[in-house]
């Protein structure tokens, strides 16, 4: 399990490929990239705050219990913070699995719960405004499909 | 006791820090943010809307209702948005 | 849209790197690879036959099956035949979409779809026995959860 | 009329070639596949559980009632197993 959180960037190619390296045992790996994308149009800046220290443990706990939910081979979660522009990558998770249905199905369990329950802010920076970007309901129902199975 | 209080994002705009030491005799999260908000406007003005608050102690998550006992860090923010 | 049928092999990883580079203006990128696994013990080799001409046509429809569902950006599709061994990789499916869900939602779809409706036979080779891989109901059952939403 | 009919995976290796040309009347291909299944114990055996055989015809995905007006290609095959 790797986890890491930095301002640097990286190369979800080259991280999908050191991943996949250590884990031919296998069958299956999904990975997801989520890049700065520009909804409104004038971003200059997307800059991220974390809570350094929680977010570490924070996201070690999500990984732990999607291995105890399902069966994974391993995982991997890179997140970054500071100052972002346009089609930066912003993180990336990454999930091993025998099978398929749980490598996917743990990957999305992991962005659901990065999404809401990793301390991460982000502000989006235009000419005109800086907004922090405000939670959407969509995400936190995301979760509730997680309860009870 | 002492406590390192943390804010973050717009809650850390609006009080003007990041973080501070906080002597207090407050049992519960709660009664913490209703002597913080004693103290001056802007702590007033950060905690108006508790429903957008989220907070932590010790980096855990947890709710205003929990208890300070044994508590070293206590942090405060709206709702996450990684990812 | 890439559509590579294959013998080659080919590094997922740089492949991620290419699609993503393309595509700055998707927020979400979801990949899958496939590898040879070694289920019983003493795979020598994983044989995978196919039906030229029309596994590129297969492959494309449900390409477009999938972006005529979900809002997407692009999809790769990239699958070997031949005669493979344990650790390498089988073939992979990327899409970018604004949004996770839809990129996640895909890749599921894309993945039930070229298990089971694209002319691909596998046949695994040990030291003692040459069998065809059968076709397993749950693949079958996978695509049921496609119908009619 | 000419078809050429090409057979995959099991089916192949039971008739013991990949594709050859035939000579036929068979209106539908459950036609053809009973007319195979004259010629030679291999057919016989190959098209014996059809609930296991896939066909396509001209490339395209269908099922044993599809009439073959108009084809030029008709493949049979097993389940199939890719990903």
């Amino acid at each position: 399990m790797r986890i890491a959180v930095q301002a640097d960037s990286f190369d979800p190619g080259a991280e999908l490929t050191r991943f996949a390296a250590g884990h031919t045992d296998q069958g299956a790996i999904v990975s997801f990239s989520g890049l700065v994308r520009d909804v409104t149009g004038g971003l200059e800046a997307m800059q991220i705050e974390h809570y350094p220290g929680m977010t570490e443990r924070a996201i070690e706990q999500i990984a732990f219990q999607a291995k105890t939910r399902w069966n994974l081979g391993d995982v991997l979660v890179i997140h970054r913070y500071g100052s972002l522009t346009v089609g930066e990558i912003i993180m990336m998770v990454a999930t091993t699995a025998p099978h398929r249905t749980d490598a996917f199905e743990a990957a999305e369990y992991l962005m659901d719960y990065l999404k809401s329950r990793a301390p991460f802010w982000k502000k989006e920076v235009t000419s005109q405004s800086a907004d922090w970007v405000a939670a959407k309901d969509e995400d936190e129902d995301a979760l509730s499909r997680w309860d009870g199975s | 006791m002492k406590l390192q209080v943390m804010y973050f994002a717009w809650l850390r705009e609006r009080i003007g820090q990041g973080s501070e030491q906080v002597e207090t005799d407050a049992a519960t999260v709660a009664e913490l943010v209703a002597e913080l908000r004693t103290r001056e406007a802007r702590y007033d003005l950060a905690f108006s809307d508790l429903s957008a608050v989220r907070v932590a102690i010790d980096q855990e998550l947890t709710d205003l209702d929990a208890s300070l006992d044994g508590a070293r860090e206590v942090a405060f923010f709206p709702p996450m948005t990684g990812g």
